[in-house]
């Protein structure tokens, strides 16, 4: 069944056309990527779904219902969260505080209870931190979070974006370029790891990436756009052995890199 | 030697001792800072005037001590607070601004001062029975009632005009003269074109007295302050429509820094004042030459002499009713000097012939109108 | 002498000691590449180079003048420019002029509309963008304009934080073979990369920092072959 | 097309659509009442629309030093009205030597570029050394500090200058090649005013070349965003910083002398009014944009010098002028509800994500 | 790499001498030096005007030996010595050009009399030297004091500070000890003269002071008392005694330092309200003074018999107040969601000068009272009592601060307070996270607007009346400075700057018109000697110290 459905979905800005009628379907429970040249509108699609932009044509339908055009927060409260290409995290809280944050939508404390502090809000305060630090531990960032985000390194402040993300407890995460700026040892542990949250959490995944690895390797599903066209969709073998798509994105060299990734004993 | 008597204080409310070798403790109340601070600092170098020419008193030197009263109700108080907390204050010249007045008084007036207002015009401080009127308190400005209805009376019989136009600027001053201005121009039979108000601290008149001109008014009065007034002065004359047009203003514009802002224009402005015809010389020859020497500019502003005569009018009140004793030490009984300053008749200020009320208004009941003929300051004496 | 010099430098963030006594030669034509885990300290490391940060010990020296009194821009007139991590690009300005300003220092209008030509060949989405405001293109644009910006100053010596990251597969190729194309026209670069395969395959040598620390150093042949690189930086197991 | 607009409607939005149909409403109405009334003629109409324009060129020119400033450190300079008033003092005192010379008048080109010159070093002065000892140590601290060093340093010039000076107003002598007005049929305007207005738009001109079209200025565009990497290019930001500063006082100078032309009174509390609504005008504008600071000078003069005859007198409302700075607040408020970055402002407020 | 600190050349000398004369210049033609000729620190001897002109050059003198490395001693004195010479040059030059040409046609405090006061009243062909003399000896004595052991040093100056302070602060300080007759009469007649103190008193005081900081320093450095650290009993008995202080303050310090507090706590009230605009959320408001003149203008309306036949008390008015404040918090908070940054700043600015235009205009004073304000507002009564001194009204401020403190501090870590943190930082992520920001935004605004029509309702109620000039921008501005001054976002931060801003300048008041011009310096050297504020913000730690321990096993690269 699918969670997210695009139908011709269409941004513009000014002349450029920046996504044209885009058609998407995203399978529940599935890891499903999206690929394609820089500046090809993904990151412009994901803009698209979080309520970040309006698309001039087409409507997105999240378990078929229209969300096209609401604001980011009710898509939150929707189950919908993500991860930004460059890191967006509030810089000057701390790495749990960042957490917190992100569970705003399932906490319920007003300005009243938040004033008198009931019994009820105080044990929500309880419980919520309890699953922030369940939470730092599942990304690995136990000790960090009474560090101020901006104090941790590149890697993890990534984790902790994630982190945030799943604070909300989302049903659909939308991933933009997860393993930017990691390397190959640490790619393959984000790998594992949003494999683990697929597999424990029950979370489906849309993922922006252009490490062909990380991509090839847990993909189900795969999209890959090109001046806001979509040019093919498949599994990663079949996008692999795409022309267009190596003539647009992959490259000679890289595709035939893909096989040499593939062949490691890294890859299951 | 035989031993002085220790003298006895019989005063209901106290006496203040001055020991040989101290100084007589003036303080002032009046707005030293902020925008609004040349309205108070002039006064300021008025009182300092007056103690430099008075030189000592009863042997002693006169200290003069004050603090910022903000031109405001908050700032009234907290001056208020400070200062009566000192005991050794005989009496406090202040303040510079009505509101400040009527939260600084009962306080003052508890603390058993004398209080003299170089500039407080506002009627209630001096009405019998009303709230704001507190004993102790004088002034030696002039109640706005007096001079908004002469100013009516002159710009009618003498100038003949019909219609008049009104100009404040939201201070308590302004607003209360011209609206008594407004009443007894109405009563006499004129017809007020419009009643407009603006911003001390703007710099463009020319739309507000733009809109003033669409009425036709002959006679333009705005009994405001120095810095507006005297640009309002000037735009006036570039006003399509108002070239012809009398423009008057009050004692809150006496000042050389008008000619001085005003340019040219100020040929022909009006101002209303208190009568200075006989003391302008005394002004002219000893005042103005001591004031610039000890403050480097011409007053800054326009209750110098106001301030002058208060701290004067207290000076006399003083030497009137103190006991000085053979060593030197000086007991000045409060009450006593209170009813010396309300019984204060003829003294002869800068300002005119001063005779107070039971109240505590002081000033000279004669205004006058003065007229720039020339650009140069002081005006000419007109009216009566 | 080697064409740059970092000597046991110690750097901080407040108290953070991010650095603990780096020293890397680099010698003129070379690339040399860093690499290390997030956080090892490699941006610190050239953010020092730069001058954008002071150590608190020891030097930097570009052909054998220790740096230290200099402030960024004046290095930056001495031939050192970087493509710092992230892009950085001035997002308000037009494409053009952004790559004006990587030119800052230059005077000679002939030399750099030649720059300007090979940067544009180089990158000919950027030419299509010219009048484009920066800050509206996608990431994989931004970083190339972020690389043709520091080319355009047309230095002795590079310094590349991350150049591939966040670019299309095709784009990594193009990108490592302009390195090696500005190098082998007689530019020193000094490569951080994650992409640690592709680095050695075009670097002279390499250091691998942990930590705020150097713990392995060697031309790049050995190093893609050290078993421990290849367990912690390259994936392999 | 109808469903998706009504998802992106929030109850806020018709809210504040609401408030800007009621301000539009008010000024629309009160507006035909006012003509319907037929108090004011149509010279006096266009006496209110040059006086405004006059005026709006001062605010113009005084926020143009706001908007240069806020464009390379994104603060706002508060004590950018005192540096203007700063050199508009200063310009009284040569002003009135010049005058006292007997230069004033027989060599009026000449006297005027000696105050100028005075106004302007004195202003750019100030504003230099402002910048070396209230902002540059605060360079990477919080924005809103060095807010307050400037207000600090606000006070500081106020009561130095006063201190220095005295309390009272000094005048600035009429020169009389401005006297008299040129009259083109019912429109009268000044000569003065047309000093100011020509003046604001040529300074305009100049700054916004320089900033739009010089090395320095696209290198001050790049400090603006980016110090560290401005620092990367090469660009010494510390002395490009300065020169915005340098020219913020320059323009500060000039406008001290524009100011003195139209209004002839200098005191030390001359720079907050005209500070303020500078301030505003910037921000109207756009702020950071060197023709939206003109813009909104000119058309906050406007709306000042017009508006209260317009929209207030219709309604019966006493004393109208009163409330100008009111007018003006309100259509300010109207303005950004549709424009939330001021006229010219960026529209870049949609950052990537 | 060091960068060797510049050494105290005879260069550096001159340097120092005319910047240290350049500030002495400043601070006589400003006309500090004139105005506290005869304000004795030590009566007949030494004068605040002397030091106000001679404390600049000593204190540049010190400020660049400070920074000095390695000098002999005979040269660290002579090069002193030069460069306090050098500030005394330039001050007669001052002086001698003031002979010569009129300068006061153009700066007015050039006066007669402050040549005088900068030439110790020694006549003209004296007086110079006397200065210059006096400057040299000043600076060697700089240079000396600079080469004593740094326990003597510590003992020299804060003698000499403590000294001038109590000499300044003469007035305040007999303020509060008359009420203590035998105090009093011993600190008026052996410690104080009529300005400044006896000279036998400041040899007293200075031996006294000197002694005491040259014993203290003598201790071992005692650690920082933490409540924290202590054992409860202690922990709570502290707590009590701050509570009681508190309580009994006014009963201590007598009406005028009441009054001082009473500004201070309103300030606080209004500050710690617009910590939560600014401060939490991050929504730059220029124009607070809006909702304290809404919150007092409502308490005027109400309560005055000018206005109302049958005028409601302070208890029952208080409720509208708030509620009104509330409205009006949601009413500028509406249309401004959209801006952001100084876009916001100017329109809250406008809203503030909108809300001052309206009560001061003539066209709704028959209901608001035009320029003439609102009189004969009630007080608060107790009971029977009608709490109307300052000594009174410090309670009701006491309870108010009270009550808004507790409002903060439970807001501050809530899910609405991590909401506006949120919203601070980073606004469309923000959104993203679920928050709804507008709801989230107006609820900052109306919490702010209620605790400074709270504010204003005290205000009215302490003066019984409201004027339109109390509420101008310069309300606002403080608030803010104060904010930042003590550290933004933090509670006790807004106290500490309450304190300096609002406390401190009463206590200036002797400055009258100089007030200003010290508060504007004041403000800068502080913002820039400690920018994150005087009482910074502190993250709360939340994951505390369990999970340190795990860490310290975890891999510096930690897998999942
Ligand atoms: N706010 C905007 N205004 C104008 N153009 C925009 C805007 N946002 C994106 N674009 C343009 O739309 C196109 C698609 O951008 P987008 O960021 O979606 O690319 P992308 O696929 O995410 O690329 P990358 O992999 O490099 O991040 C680009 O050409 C970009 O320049
Ligand atoms: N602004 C900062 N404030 C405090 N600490 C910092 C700051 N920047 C970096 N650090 C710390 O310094 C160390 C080195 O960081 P650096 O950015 O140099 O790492 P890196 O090797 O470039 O990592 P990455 O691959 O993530 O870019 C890290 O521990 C990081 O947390
Ligand atoms: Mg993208
Ligand atoms: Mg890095």
């Amino acid at each position: 069944m699918a969670i997210l459905v695009s139908k011709k979905v269409t941004k513009r800005f000014g002349g450029l056309e920046a996504l044209s009628k885009i058609d998407l379907e995203v399978r529940e429970q599935s890891i499903h990527s999206i690929i394609g040249p820089n500046g090809a509108g993904k990151t412009t699609f994901f803009n698209c779904v979080t309520g970040f932009y309006t698309p001039e044509e087409g409507e997105i339908l999240f378990n078929g219902r229209n969300i096209t055009g609401l604001s980011p927060d009710r898509v939150t409260h929707l189950g919908i969260s993500r991860t930004y290409q460059n890191i967006r995290l509030f810089k000057n809280m701390t790495a749990v505080e960042n957490i917190l944050v992100g569970m705003h939508p399932h906490l319920k404390a007003g300005l009243i209870g938040s004033v008198i502090r009931p019994s009820w809000v105080v044990k929500e305060e309880r419980e919520a931190l309890e699953e922030a630090k369940h939470l730092l531990r599942f990304v690995g960032l136990q000790g960090r979070g009474d560090m101020l985000a901006k104090n941790l390194p590149y890697g993890e402040q990534r984790r902790l974006e994630i982190a945030r993300a799943l604070a909300s407890r989302p049903k659909l995460l939308l991933l933009d370029e997860p393993t930017a700026g990691m390397n190959p040892s640490e790619t393959q542990d984000m790998i594992n790891f949003i494999r683990r949250l697929r597999d424990e959490l029950g979370i489906t995944i849309l993922l922006i990436e252009h490490q062909m690895r990380v991509v090839m390797n847990i993909s189900e599903l795969i999209t890959v756009l090109d001046f806001g066209q979509k040019i093919a969709e498949g599994t990663p073998l079949e996008i692999q052995r795409n022309e267009r798509v190596i003539e647009a994105y992959l490259g000679r060299g890289a595709a035939s890199g893909l096989g040499q990734v593939h062949a490691s004993p890294a890859a299951r | 030697g035989p031993r002085p008597e220790p003298y006895q204080c019989t005063d209901p409310i106290g006496c203040v001792k001055v020991a040989p070798g101290e100084p007589i403790h003036i303080a002032y109340a009046l707005v030293v800072a902020g925008p609004d601070e040349t309205l108070g600092i002039d006064s300021r170098n008025g009182i300092e005037v007056a103690i430099a020419m008075k030189g000592k008193l009863l042997g002693h030197d006169i200290k003069l001590t004050g603090e910022d009263e903000g031109c405001s109700a908050e700032g009234g108080q907290a001056a208020g607070t400070k200062l009566s907390a000192d005991p050794t204050i005989v009496a406090v010249i202040g303040t510079s601004c009505s509101s400040a007045a009527r939260v600084a008084m009962p306080l003052f007036s508890q603390a058993g001062f004398v209080v003299v207002s170089p500039s407080n015009t506002a009627p209630d401080l001096t009405e019998p029975g009303n709230p704001n009127n507190h004993p102790g308190y004088l002034r030696t400005s002039h109640n706005d009632k007096v001079q908004g209805a002469a100013a009516a009376k002159f710009a009618w019989e003498t100038l003949g005009v019909k219609k008049a136009a009104t100009i404040h600027d939201g201070s308590l001053y302004a607003q209360k003269l011209q609206e008594v201005f407004a009443e007894e121009f109405k009563k006499l039979g004129g017809t007020i074109t419009s009643q407009e108000a603006v911003d001390p601290n703007a710099t463009d008149f020319k739309s507000v007295l733009t809109s003033i001109a669409a009425g036709s008014p002959d006679f333009i009065y705005y009994p405001i302050f120095v810095k507006a007034g005297s640009l309002i002065t000037r735009q006036a004359k570039e006003v399509p429509g108002l070239e012809k047009v009398y423009l008057m203003g009050a004692d809150g514009m006496f000042s050389p820094d008008v000619p001085e802002g005003a340019g040219d224009a100020v040929v022909g402005l009006f101002l209303s004042s208190p009568d200075l015809a006989a003391f302008a010389a005394e002004y002219n020859s000893v005042f103005l030459p001591k004031y610039k020497e000890l403050f480097g500019t011409d007053p800054i502003s326009i209750f110098h002499a106001h301030a002058y005569d208060a701290a004067m009018m207290i000076f006399a009140a003083i030497e009137k009713v103190a006991v000085v004793q053979p060593d030197g030490t000086v007991y000045i009984p409060r009450q006593a000097l209170r009813d010396a300053m309300y019984a204060t008749k003829n003294f002869k200020g800068l300002t005119g012939n001063l005779s107070c009320t039971p109240t505590g208004d002081c000033a000279d009941p004669k205004i006058a109108v003065y007229e720039f003929k020339t650009t140069s300051y002081p005006p000419e004496r007109i009216w009566p | 002498m080697p064409i740059l010099e970092v000597d046991n430098i110690h750097s901080y963030y407040g108290h953070i000691h991010a650095l603990k006594g780096i020293s890397i030669s680099v010698k003129k034509g070379e690339i040399v590449t860093l690499i290390g885990a997030n956080g090892a300290g490699k941006t610190t490391t050239l953010r020092t180079i730069s001058g954008l940060m002071k150590p608190r010990h020891g030097h930097v020296r570009l052909e054998g003048e220790d740096l230290a009194p200099y402030k960024p821009h004046e290095i930056v007139y001495k031939g050192v420019a970087m493509v710092p991590e992230g892009r950085r690009i001035f997002t308000r300005l037009t494409v053009m002029e952004n790559l004006e300003m990587g030119a800052y220092t230059r005077t000679s209008k002939p030399e750099i509309e030649q720059d300007l030509d090979r940067v544009f060949a180089l990158f000919p989405r950027l030419k299509e963008r010219r009048r484009q405001i920066a800050g509206t293109l996608s990431g994989g644009e931004q970083q190339m304009l972020a690389i043709g910006r520091a080319l355009m100053a047309r230095p002795r010596i590079l310094l590349m934080d991350e150049p591939s990251m966040g670019l299309a597969p095709v784009l990594v190729e193009a990108i490592f073979d302009t390195i090696q194309q500005i190098n082998k026209e007689g530019t020193t670069i000094l490569l951080v990369e994650q992409n640690a395969l592709m680095a050695f395959s075009i670097a002279h040598r390499g250091y691998v920092l942990q930590t705020g620390e150097i713990v392995l150093q060697d031309n790049a042949e050995n190093l893609k072959k050290n078993p421990m690189v290849q367990k912690a930086y390259l994936g392999m197991e | 097309m109808l469903r998706m607009w009504r998802q992106r409607v929030t109850l806020t939005d018709l809210v504040i659509w609401g408030l800007g149909i009621l301000i539009l409403v008010g000024v629309v109405w009160g507006s035909i009442q006012t003509l319907r009334l037929g108090k004011y003629t149509l010279a006096i109409w266009y006496d209110l629309i040059i006086t405004g324009l006059a005026l709006g060129g001062v605010y113009a020119l005084i926020a143009l030093g706001y908007t240069l400033v806020y464009g390379i450190l994104r603060m706002i300079n508060f004590a950018h009205s005192e540096i203007f008033m700063s050199g508009a003092f200063t310009a009284t005192f040569a002003a009135d030597a010049l005058y006292q010379a007997g230069w004033w008048n027989s060599y009026p080109v000449l006297s005027l570029l000696i105050v100028l010159l005075v106004a302007a070093t004195v202003s750019a002065t100030i504003a230099f050394s402002v910048e070396r000892i209230a902002y540059r140590p605060l360079r990477y601290a919080p924005r809103l500090v060095p807010l307050i060093t400037a207000i600090g340093t606000s006070f500081f010039l106020q009561y130095t200058f006063r201190g220095l000076y005295g309390s009272g107003q000094k005048g600035y002598p009429d020169m009389d090649i401005f006297q008299g007005a040129i009259v083109f049929g019912d429109v009268r305007i000044l000569k003065t005013q047309l000093v100011a207005i020509v003046g604001a738009v040529i300074m305009m001109v100049i700054l916004f070349s320089i900033v739009q079209y010089t090395k320095i200025g696209k290198a001050m565009r790049s400090v603006s965003e980016d110090k560290e990497t401005a620092a990367l290019m090469g660009i010494d930001v510390d002395r490009i910083i300065s020169t915005t500063f340098l020219l913020g006082g320059i323009s500060a100078g000039v406008a001290g002398i524009l100011f003195l032309i139209l209004f002839p009174v200098a005191h030390f509390f001359m720079g907050f009014v005209p500070g303020l609504k500078a301030f505003t005008s910037a921000v109207l504008g756009g702020i950071g944009n060197v023709p939206g600071a003109f813009l909104g000078g000119v058309l906050l003069g406007l709306l000042e010098s017009v508006g209260p005859s317009l929209f207030l007198d219709g309604l019966g409302i006493p004393a109208p002028y009163q409330l100008k700075d009111a007018i003006a607040f309100t259509i300010l408020v109207f303005i950004l509800i549709f424009r939330p970055t001021g006229i010219l402002g960026e529209r870049m407020a949609q950052t990537k994500l | 790499m060091q960068i060797s600190a510049p050494s105290f050349s005879w260069k550096e000398a001159v340097r120092v001498g005319v910047l240290g004369g350049a500030i002495a210049i400043l601070i006589s033609l400003v006309g500090m030096v004139a105005a506290f000729g005869e304000r004795y620190i030590v009566y007949g001897w030494f004068s605040m005007g002397q030091v106000l002109f001679l404390a600049p050059i000593l204190f540049m003198v010190s400020l660049t030996l400070r920074r000095e490395k390695a000098s002999t001693s005979s040269k660290t004195v002579l090069h002193s010595l030069l460069a306090g010479a050098v500030g005394g040059v330039m001050l007669a030059v001052l002086v001698l050009l003031g002979q010569v040409i009129n300068l006061r046609a153009v700066l007015v405090n050039a006066s007669p009399r402050l040549y005088g006061m900068l030439t110790f009243n020694q006549g003209l062909p004296a007086g110079p030297f006397v200065l210059i003399a006096v400057t040299a000896l000043l600076g060697a004595v700089a240079g000396a004091y600079h080469l004593l052991p740094p326990r003597w040093q510590r003992t020299l100056s804060q003698a000499v500070i403590w000294l001038i302070l109590t000499g300044l602060m003469r007035d305040l300080i007999m303020n509060i000890v008359v009420r203590w007759r035998l105090v009093g009469e011993l600190f008026k007649t052996v410690l104080f003269a009529s300005s400044g103190l006896q000279p036998i008193g400041a040899i007293v005081l200075l031996l006294l002071i000197g002694g005491l900081v040259y014993w203290r320093s003598g201790q071992p450095a005692g650690r920082g008392f933490s409540l924290k650290n202590q054992p409860p009993t202690i922990r709570w008995a502290s707590i009590a005694g701050i509570v009681l202080i508190f309580l009994t303050l006014p009963q201590i310090l007598g009406v005028y330092f009441s009054e001082i507090l009473d500004n201070v706590m309103m300030y606080i009230l209004m500050g710690l309200g617009l910590n939560i605009v600014v401060g939490f959320a991050g929504l730059l408001d220029l124009g607070y003074v809006a909702f304290f003149a809404i919150g007092a203008y409502t308490m005027g309306v109400l309560t005055s018999p000018e206005l109302r036949a049958e005028p409601l008390t302070y208890w029952q008015a208080l409720p509208f107040a708030l509620v009104i404040s509330f409205i009006s918090g949601l009413i500028l908070g509406l249309p401004v969601l959209k801006l952001r940054g100084d876009y916001l700043a100017i329109v809250t600015l406008g809203f503030g000068e909108i809300v001052r235009l309206l009560v001061l205009s003539d066209w709704l004073r028959p209901w608001l009272g035009g320029t003439q304000g609102i009189q004969l507002i009630a007080q608060p009564r107790i009971g029977s009592m009608v709490l109307n001194t300052q000594e009174e009204l410090y309670y009701l401020f006491l309870l108010g601060v009270g009550i808004i403190l507790f409002i903060a501090i439970r807001l501050k870590d809530s899910r609405l307070g991590r909401a506006w943190m949120a919203l601070r930082e980073d606004e469309d992520v923000a959104m993203a996270m679920g928050i709804n920001h507008v709801v989230v935004k107006l609820l900052a605004f109306a919490t702010g607007a209620v605790f400074s029509g709270l504010a204003g309702t005290i205000f009215a109620a302490k003066l019984t009346s409201v004027y339109p000039h109390s509420m101008n921008f310069l309300v606002s501005i403080n608030v803010l400075a104060l904010l930042i001054l003590g550290g933004m976002g933090s509670i006790p931060g807004a106290f500490v700057g309450a304190l300096v801003l609002i406390g401190a300048p009463e206590l200036l008041r002797e400055f009258a018109e100089f007030r200003y011009l010290v508060y504007g310096a004041l403000l800068v050297t502080m913002m820039v000697t400690r920018p994150e504020g005087l009482w910074p913000e502190e993250r709360r730690r939340l994951e505390l110290h369990e999970a340190e321990e795990e860490l310290k096993g975890a891999e510096p690269v930690p897998a999942s």
